[in-house]
Formats: C-alpha cells, structure tokens, sequence
C-alpha cells in the first residue's frame, strides 16, 4: 500500500465536548494520537467510546472543542481515513458492489479497482459471498465485509469500533494479524474492544473512558499492568461498578470503587 | 346504477371495436402524462435527493413548499401557465397555448411536487441509515444523490406511479391551457368532462373506465418489473 | 401554421354539435382548419382580448359590441339565433305549460316553492335571465337559497345540477335538444319573444396583435355568413329539430 | 403577466378586507377537506398497514388498486357518486346531492387512495425492520398495526398532506356532486373555476393564491409540530 | 418467574432444509432439543446458526421437513418462547417503552408491568437509560436491553443470537450469570456464541454446524474434549479452515482440515 506522502497525523482533539438535547455526553476531552501507533479504547457500553470515534472521524462535530489534524483541514482530512462502524451498514448491492462503491468514491480508477477488492476479499475470507447481496449476508460476514471495504481505501488512519464482535475465533484471529500488518504499513489504527485480550495483543496505547470522560491515556503495557485511574483498574478486574444507577457526576471516581455488584 | 352498467358495456364495446377517435385520444393522453412524469422525474427525484440529504439554508422552506405545492389547484396552475403562454403574456411568442407542450408544462407543473414529496420522505428514511458511511466514504454529493436513488428505486415506484396518477387524471389545468380542441388537444380527461358537459354520462364514465384500464396497465407493468427486479436484488 | 385558426367559442355551441356538422364542410371548402376552444362566454371574450384567438362566437351582444368598441374585434356580424326555453320536471308542479309569458312562467315558478337552477356564471344565458327576472318583477332581495339556486357553472353542468334537484332551469334549445341526461325533465315554456338567442361573429382585430390570421379567419368568417355557410347551418338537425335559425342572409337559402 | 401581479394585490385585499363571502368559501373548503382527509386517514392508514404488513390472498391486487385509484379521474369520480346519490339512483332517496356530505363522499374517494399507497410504501421499510422483533414477540395483528402507525408517524404526514393537497384542489367531482351552488355548496376551487369561466383571470388567481396560502399555513403547522416531536422523540 | 404446567418442550427438527432462492442454506438438520438444557450452536460465520435459531423460533419457515413442538401447534409455542437476535431491533420508542411493549404483546396486566420492568432494567445495568429512546443507547446498551425485553416474557424458551457480543467484559459476566440463572429455573436456553470460553462455561450441549449442516451435537464436556467430527475440532483449535473458496460438498469435510491458513 502507498500513501501520498502528506501526513495527517497527529491528530488533537482540544477540549471537546459533545452534547445532544441537553444531555452532555463527551466531557471536555483533551488528547493526542500519534503516527503509526495503535489506540485502543476500553470503557463499559455507553462510556462514549462509539461517540469518540465518530468524532474524530468527522461523523459528528464537537459542541465545544476543536478536533485538529496536522497541517490539513477535518475536510481534506477525511480521505485520508477509513472507517469500520460498529453496527454495520452495507448498501443494497453485491458484497462486491460495496467495495467497488468505495473505491469509486474515492477516485479510485475503475481498472484499478477489481485487482484491490480481489485481494481484500481473499484475505476476509468472503469469496465464497462475494457475489451476494451484501444485506442477507451473515453478522459477521457483514462486518469482514466492512473491514474488507475499509481497508481497501489504504487510509492513514483507520477506525475500528469493536471490529472483531461478530466473528468467529479463527476469523478474529485473522483480522488481528491484519491490524498488525496494516499498522506496519504506517497505518494509524483507532479501534475500540470489549475483548481484553484482543486489546492487550494489539494496543501501543490504550485508553479508558468513563461517562463520558477520558479517564486515563496510557502505553499499554503500563495501564494494563498498572493502571492509575482506579475506574480503569476495577474494570479491567472484571468488575461491576457501573451497573447500578448513581448521580453522574466527577465524584463517581471516588465512591464507585466500594459498590458491590448486585446479583 | 344502471348508467354505471350501460358505461361498463359502452366501455368494452369502444375498446372492442377499437374506435379510431377513441385511440387518438388514448394515444395523447399516455404520450402527455408519460412525457410529464419523465421530465417531472427528472427534476424531482435530484430535488427530494438534495432535500433529504443536505442541510442547506432555505431546506426547509423548500421541504414545505413542496408539500405544499402538492395541493396545487390545477385550475390555478392552468391560469398561470395560461398568462404566460398567452399572446399577451412573457412567453407569448412562442405560440405554445392551446398546444400538447402547453399541456405538458402544466402536468410537470403539477407533478413535480408530489413526486419530489414522495420520495424525500422515502428517500430520508434510507438516508438516516446510509448517512454516516456515505460520509465516511467521503462520497461527493453528487454521487451520494445517485446511490441513494439508485438504492431506493423499488421504493421510489411510488412516487413515480402517484404523480402518472395525477398527470392521468388531471383535467382543469390541461382544460385550460390546451383548449381541448379536438384532434390536437383532446385527451382523456377533456373528453370526459365534455361528455359530462353534454348530458353523455354513459360516455362520460365509459371513457373514464378506459382511462381507469390504461393505468391499470401501467401500475400493473410497473409492478411486476419491480417485483421481480427486487426479488432479484434482494433489495 | 399558416392554415389553422382558433375559434374561441362558448359551450353551448360545441356541446350542441354545431361545429362538428359545419367545420368539416368549411375545411374542405376551403384547406383552413378550424380549432374550436369552447369555454364560457366571460373566458372566450378575455380569451380574444388577450389575442389568443383568431375569431369570436359569443352571444351577447352588448358585450361583443363592447368588444368591437374597445378596438378588439374588426366588425361583429349577426350569424344566427336560437331561443331560450325554461326546463323542468315532467310532472310539472309549478304548471309553467299553462303559462302565457315568460314573466308568468317565472313568477309561477316563485309561487310554487320549487327550486329554480341559475347559470350564476355571468354568461350570456345568465345574464339574460336576469333581465327576465327583471321583466317579471322579482327582486333580488327575493332570490334566496330555498328557491334558487346558482350553479356556478356552464349549461351542461347546470342542467346535471337542475335534473338531479328535481328543478327548473333557463337553458338555449341547442344544448338542450343535444343533452343526454335529460331524464324526467322537458321543455314547459317556449316561445316568448322575450327568449330570443342572437349568437355574433367577430374577427379579432389584426392591428391589435400582429400575429392573428386575419385572412384565414376572415376566409371563414365569409364562409360563415355566405349562402353555403348559413346552409350549413340551417340543415343542423337533431332528433329532426334544427337548432340554430342562420340569419345573415335574408331570404330563401333553399337554391 | 399583469394579470398576476394584479391577482396578488387582489388576494391581498380580499384577505385584508375580510370579505365574508370568501370567509364562508374558505371556512366550508377547509372543513370539508379537513373532514374528508380525517375519514381517509380512519380507513387509509389500517389499509395501508394491512398491506404493508400481512400476505393475504388478494393483498398484490390490492396494492396495484391502490396505486392504480391515485390515478382516478376525479370528474369520473364526481359521476359515479352523482349517479349513485341522484334521485334516480340506488340512495337517492337519502336527498344528498348537493349537500356537503356528498362533496366529502366524493373527496374520500378520491383522497384514500394517496394515503394508503403513500403510506404503504412508507410502512413497509418501517416493518422490512420490525417484522422479526414483532413476530417474535407474539404481537398481534391488530397491535402490530398500531405499533407501526405509531412507530413511523413522523413519516406518515406526508401522507397526510398529500391527502389534504388532493382534497383542497380538487375541483372536478366536487363541481359535480356539490353543484358549487352559492352559500351552500361553493368552495374555493369551484368558485375559482367559476371565475375563471366569467373570464376573471384576476379574481381566479387572487382566489388560487387566497387557496395556496391557506394551504401554506396548514403545511407549516404539520412541519412545525412534527419537527418538534420528532426531537423531542428521537425518532 | 412461574410458568403455565404445560411444556412445549422437547423441540424436534426433521430433516428440515431452508433455500433462499436456488440457494440451500440450512441442510437436511434432524435434531431434538430437551426441556432445562443449555445449548451453544458454534460455527464460522455464515455457517448457518442464525438460520437455525430463527428457524427453531418461527421467524422463517423450512422449506422442507418438519419443526415440532410437544404437544403444541408451532403458532401456540410462540408464546412460551422469546429471542434476542444477533442484530438487535429497538422500537422507536423509550427503553422502557420497548420492554413495555413486549409485556403488553404478551397481555401482561398494565398494573403487573412496572415491577417486571423495574427487575430486568435493574438487573441488565440499564437504570441510567431508561427514560432515553431506545434507539440512541449505544450497541452494548441496546444488546442488553434486548436481553431484558426478551427476559422480561419468562420464556420457556429463550434463544439468544450471540447475547453478549457488544458487551464490556462485566456486562458479560453478569449477563452469564443471569443466564445460568434463568436457565435454573427450568427455561431452555438455546444460544449461539463466537466466544469459546463462554461456550464452555454455559453449555450443556453444544452445537457444530458448517455450511449449513449439522455436524456435531453431543454433550459440552465431550464435545469440548474430543469433538468427533474434524471440522469441529479445527474450529476448537482455532484453525481458519474455511477461509479460502472451495466447492461446496460434504466431501470438504475430508479435505478442509489439511488446508493451511492463508497469511
Ligand atoms: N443522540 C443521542 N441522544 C441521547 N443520547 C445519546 C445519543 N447518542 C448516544 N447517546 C448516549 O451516549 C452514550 C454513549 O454512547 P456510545 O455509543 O458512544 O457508547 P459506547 O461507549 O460506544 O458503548 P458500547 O460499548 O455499548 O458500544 C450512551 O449512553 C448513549 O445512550
Ligand atoms: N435471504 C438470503 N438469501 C441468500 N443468502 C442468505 C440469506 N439469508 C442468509 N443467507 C446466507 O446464509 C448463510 C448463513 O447465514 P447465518 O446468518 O445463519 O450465518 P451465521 O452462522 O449466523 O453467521 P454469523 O456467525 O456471521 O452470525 C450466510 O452465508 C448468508 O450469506
Ligand atoms: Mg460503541
Ligand atoms: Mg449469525
């Protein structure tokens, strides 16, 4: 894969904030994500982890704060990006028919394209649907799809939210020696995961996020072994501290540590 | 009620014996409304595409401008048109009035606005779901327009079909704006209301049967295409 | 182009089928074709003010007259009369066959409590009626909805309207005779000087609009008003009446 | 062209002078309109979602009726009721012709037919994504409907608006079962046709425009409110 | 949670097969599933398990063969079973409103609602959410609001699609311990899960299926030891022996588990 050699990375989001209605669900978040590395986000379902990357990838636009790539406008920067959404969503054509789609609006020239879906389908394994409507294809042909569809637009940066949730161990296994590859290419990888695993075998750099705050931004080997937000901590330990309903607020950090799940 | 029956009788008789007025007639009106819908297509469908996938300032007053407009009086489109073909009127030189294109102004006229109304609804329930990948894709508008109708075809049938619907059946604006002369603007819908004029109610509804039949064909066509076309695609 | 003409006309004679037993004859005689744009008398003067037609067929004299005043038409020439007659039901509870004149009839008609159907359009049949009210003294402060009632619409509408309410109406023989939908109804009252119809023929004037085709509508304007066009008309029969009494020519049209 | 800009002063000072015979015209058009889009939306909106929902025998031929009836010419529409209602005809004696009531007969008719096919179209992408989680669930019929009428409201004013479009410009059947007799049966489109037949361009026009507006008013309030809940409910 | 006396299980497939066009997406599967089991349906994607479940519950019909209940109509067995599918559907309404619904679809007295509702949304760590419109709550919120509308029926049996796919690690294990739970009182749970661990600790029985056959059903502990059918044992091991395009036949059985995986 080759790049134009213009750089967007790194990427900055400065204080940003996302409200719908009046409901404030990304809180004053500030951070950075450099060239080539790859993020991961853990937090508990509806820690805002969904939204941050939706975000950055300029599906929604911050109520307060500004999100920044180098040197280049969010608009231009766009197509340097891909990315895998986590409810998939395929349009009403061929598995193929995707791709092509993509690869079309992208300015990809149309000789060009059949050599790049032919080796993206080879390596997610869909050839043997490639020729099906893509909309009766299983959850988690749908999703190798969408990975198919990202990485074929060879982005800078590529976002992955929950990418591996629906597929098969093997599969999953698979796409993870594909994020590796990719990202030795220099691809930036921002991804989320509910699979600790998965996070720990892919992560440079992991991040936590709670109620919509980023709680702790670290090296992975450093906040998987010794994370410094005790949220982070308990969460990684399996624990249940958000279940129960409780006032959002800042001082949650401190009490919910000593909740007990409830069974 | 007997009049409905004799109609009836009248109808399959006229259709039977392939009365050569009658065929003149039929032939215009399908050739109007069908030039009417195609052209009215042509600008609706891009249109409710822009209303349903862009938020630009004056969106709103066009969405309801448009629902609006789908209330349009024929009469009133027709005196409109007419006082603008007319000899007196802006576009007097082109001695349009009191033809089939003055006719078809009218109907598109009429059209455009069911059909762009129709398929903005359609087409921004598709869109709340395409939205974010398109604008992942980086899909220039352009193309967003044509993947979202190209997408939504077999929904969009329905707008088509209701606006060949009022084009078919509209009678005050092409009255007006083409004189119902026969032999050169007499339609279906003109020789109805001049049988109904003249007392011939059996006639009056034997033509509407007829016209009824034709569309009739035509939804019907309309239906098995998209139906077997969406039972192909799964769509 | 050059060998079509528009003919603004009013519905009475095209419902009547006038013009399909004439127009055939004049084409032939003479390569023109004529397009008859039939609408009310108020639309088809407006239609000739705004050059839209080559010719005018109206009756009513007084706005046609008008009509020529204001520098519109060239000349307006009497091509033939018809008569009014009032309509109703068969059975006739107002007794309208028994009267002596229209004034008796119409005042009859106002005695009864039956309901009387009026054009209401400002056609030259409605306005005619007016004056007939006039004539028989009845004012307008007396014409409410229990009684009349104003269709708002041509001849042909306003009969479906008068037949389907079981009431009376003032209409031209012309459309009469030629209507489909008569049902119970017939002709009570005819013949009163006072119902006489003049229908007129004017050409729109050329120095007005440019673009009129003034000798082709002059050409049929001529054929009209000739022997062979009065012909035409006066051998229009339906149901073995005649229809329209040409009088432009007077005298024998027999040779 | 004249005559327009004249029409718009006209319309104004009719508005503004409040001249109580069109007060009268425009308070019957909007209440029989209201009435007969009311009705339609009763029967239309179960039709529809029964269509749109359920595979019974019959249901594609129905559908093709539907969209076919968008197409019905609304001075055949005019006859068949003036046929049924005159005195001559099978409820004659119920005396309606001429009435009001008959006016909303004829406009129901012709008014269900867009609602259903519209609304059709719109509830079968609702159900293409609800059937599974209804059937599952054990919904029942009845409830099923409910629940996508509902569920997909917001979508369905179009519906709705293209029906009240319909009624409120249709001329042709209501001239001929109302009569468009003056203080009783006269509504906007017929007293405009009336005036376009005495040649009064102007006043027709001013009387569209009066017609277009109130039209305006009714569309914003449906945009307003639905725009509004639709926020609210995050539909 | 009680249920009426009478059972509707033991559920029994005859030789159903399902096509989709000229397509046979579920072959020739007899199988028979007993009342208070648990079963795990495993197999790569697009394998058919999805099929099957929507099959078992009455969402699509064979296209030959036969789905029995004991003693019961297929219609009226519907109303002893709920399902939470793999892509989840939320009404345009409230989350509370959704699990509403479904009690209300069941004839559950107005006035017994609210307590159900209040012990599954509690339960399910949905309590922050509640008042919000279901389809605004992030995936792993909607996965386990589905979980409750579902739970909420008191089924007697409960199928569930890949139940904790969108969940954070905790959610999982709750959600793990509801299903023991549910499961204890007698309901028989039929699932599908990509995640062996899972599997292992929640099936009694389990489930091997690959392109559309059955393949393997025995008993977890010697299913998870010593699957007898190959393919199974691949998949166990984690070997992607589906992943490149081969002719669809029974004999792939003999030939896939020499295939490598494709780097
Ligand atoms: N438009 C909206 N209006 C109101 N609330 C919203 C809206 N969009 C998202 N939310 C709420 O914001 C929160 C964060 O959502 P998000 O999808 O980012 O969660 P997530 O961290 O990705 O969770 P999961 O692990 O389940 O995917 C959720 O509680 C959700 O209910
Ligand atoms: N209507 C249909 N038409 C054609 N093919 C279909 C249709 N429905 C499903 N399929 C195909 O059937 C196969 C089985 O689908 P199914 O959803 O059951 O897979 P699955 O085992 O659940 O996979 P996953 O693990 O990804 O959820 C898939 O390959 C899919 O493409
Ligand atoms: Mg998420
Ligand atoms: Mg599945």
């Amino acid at each position: 894969m080759s790049f134009s050699t213009k750089s967007i990375m790194p990427l900055t989001l400065e204080n940003i904030s996302y409200l719908a209605g009046h409901k404030k669900l990304l809180k004053n978040i500030s951070c950075q994500f450099e060239a080539g590395n790859r993020y991961v986000i853990l937090g508990p379902n509806g820690a805002g982890k969904s939204l941050l990357l939706r975000m950055c990838h300029g599906l929604i636009q911050p109520s307060e704060g500004q999100v920044r790539w180098h040197d280049t406008s969010r608009k231009d920067a766009a197509k340097y990006q891909a990315m895998v959404s986590q409810r998939t969503v395929m349009l009403r054509r061929s598995a193929y028919g995707n791709i092509d789609f993509a690869l079309k609006a992208r300015n990809i020239h149309k000789s060009a394209r059949p050599d790049i879906i032919d080796r993206v389908i080879k390596r997610t394994g869909l050839g043997r649907v490639i020729n099906e409507p893509a909309r009766v294809l299983s959850l988690g042909e749908q999703q190798r799809l969408a990975i198919a569809r990202a990485w074929a637009l060879s982005p800078q940066v590529l976002f992955l939210d929950e990418p591996t949730a629906s597929l098969d161990p093997p599969a999953t296994h698979a796409i993870e020696e594909l994020i590796q590859e990719i990202s030795a290419e220099g691809t930036t990888v921002i991804m989320t995961s509910h699979d600790l695993g998965q996070s720990k075998r892919l992560a440079t750099d992991a991040i936590f996020m709670f109620r919509g705050h980023l709680k702790e931004m670290a090296p992975a080997e450093q906040f998987f072994t010794q994370p410094t937000n005790d949220l982070a901590q308990a969460f990684i330990n399996g624990e249940l501290i958000w279940w129960q309903r409780r006032p959002d607020s800042d001082q949650a950090q401190a009490t919910c540590t000593t909740l007990e799940t409830e069974k | 009620m007997n009049d409905i029956w004799e109609a009836l009788l009248k109808a399959v008789s006229l259709v039977l014996t392939l009365d050569t007025d009658l065929l003149e007639i039929v032939g215009l009106s399908l050739q109007l409304s069908l030039t009417a819908v195609g052209i009215s297509l042509l600008i609706g469908l891009p249109l409710a595409a822009l209303l349903a996938l862009t938020k630009f300032p004056g969106r709103k007053i066009l969405i309801v401008a448009t629902n609006v407009f789908m209330g349009l009086p024929p009469v009133v489109v027709g005196l409109i048109v007419y006082v603008i073909l007319s000899r007196s009127g802006p576009l007097g030189v082109l001695g349009l009035l009191f033809t089939p294109t003055a006719m078809v102004i009218a109907q598109v006229i009429l059209v455009i606005p069911i059909v762009t109304a129709i398929s903005r609804q359609v087409l921004e329930d598709y869109h709340q779901e395409y939205d974010e990948l398109l604008t992942s894709l980086g899909v220039s508008k352009m193309r967003r327009i044509s993947a979202l109708l190209w997408d939504a075809r077999f929904a969009l049938t329905t707008a088509g079909l209701a606006g060949f619907g009022r084009a078919a059946s509209e009678v005050g604006a092409v009255m007006i704006v083409g004189g119902n002369i026969d032999h050169l603007t007499r339609v279906m819908t003109t020789a109805i209301a001049l049988e109904s004029r003249k007392g011939d109610l059996v006639m009056a509804l034997a033509l509407g049967i007829v016209l009824i039949t034709l569309a009739l064909g035509i939804n019907l066509a309309a239906y098995l295409i998209t139906e077997t076309a969406k039972r192909r695609y799964a769509a | 182009d050059k060998d079509t003409i528009i003919l603004a006309s009013t519905t009475s004679t095209q419902n009547s089928g006038l013009f399909d037993h004439i127009l055939p004859k004049f084409e032939e005689a003479s390569g023109t074709k004529v397009n008859v744009v039939a609408v009310g008398t108020g639309a088809a003067l407006k239609l000739a003010r705004n050059g839209d037609a080559d010719v005018l067929m109206v009756h009513h004299k007084k706005s046609e007259e008008q009509f020529v005043t204001d520098g519109y038409g060239v000349e307006r020439f009497d091509l033939m009369h018809n008569d009014f007659v009032i309509i109703g039901p068969e059975s006739d509870e107002a007794n309208l066959s028994q009267m002596k004149s229209v004034t008796d009839a119409l005042k009859a008609i106002v005695l009864s409590n039956k309901i009387f159907v009026s054009r209401g359009d400002d056609s030259g049949t409605h306005k005619r009626e007016i004056e007939l009210w006039q004539l028989a003294n009845i004012a307008e402060d007396q014409k409410n909805t229990k009684w009349y009632r104003e269709a708002g619409a041509g001849m042909g509408a306003t009969l479906n309207v008068a037949i389907g309410m079981n009431a009376y109406t003032l209409t031209d023989r012309a459309t009469w005779v030629s209507f489909k939908n008569k049902q119970s109804h017939k002709i009570l009252f005819e013949g009163d000087p006072n119902l006489f119809n003049q229908y007129g023929i004017i050409l729109v004037n050329p120095e007005k609009f440019p673009h009129i085709k003034a000798q082709a509508g002059q050409k049929f304007i001529d054929w009209m008003l000739s022997k062979q066009g009065q012909k035409a008309i006066a051998s229009y029969k339906l149901e073995g009446q005649q229809l329209f009494t040409p009088d432009a020519i007077s005298g024998d049209l027999s040779n």
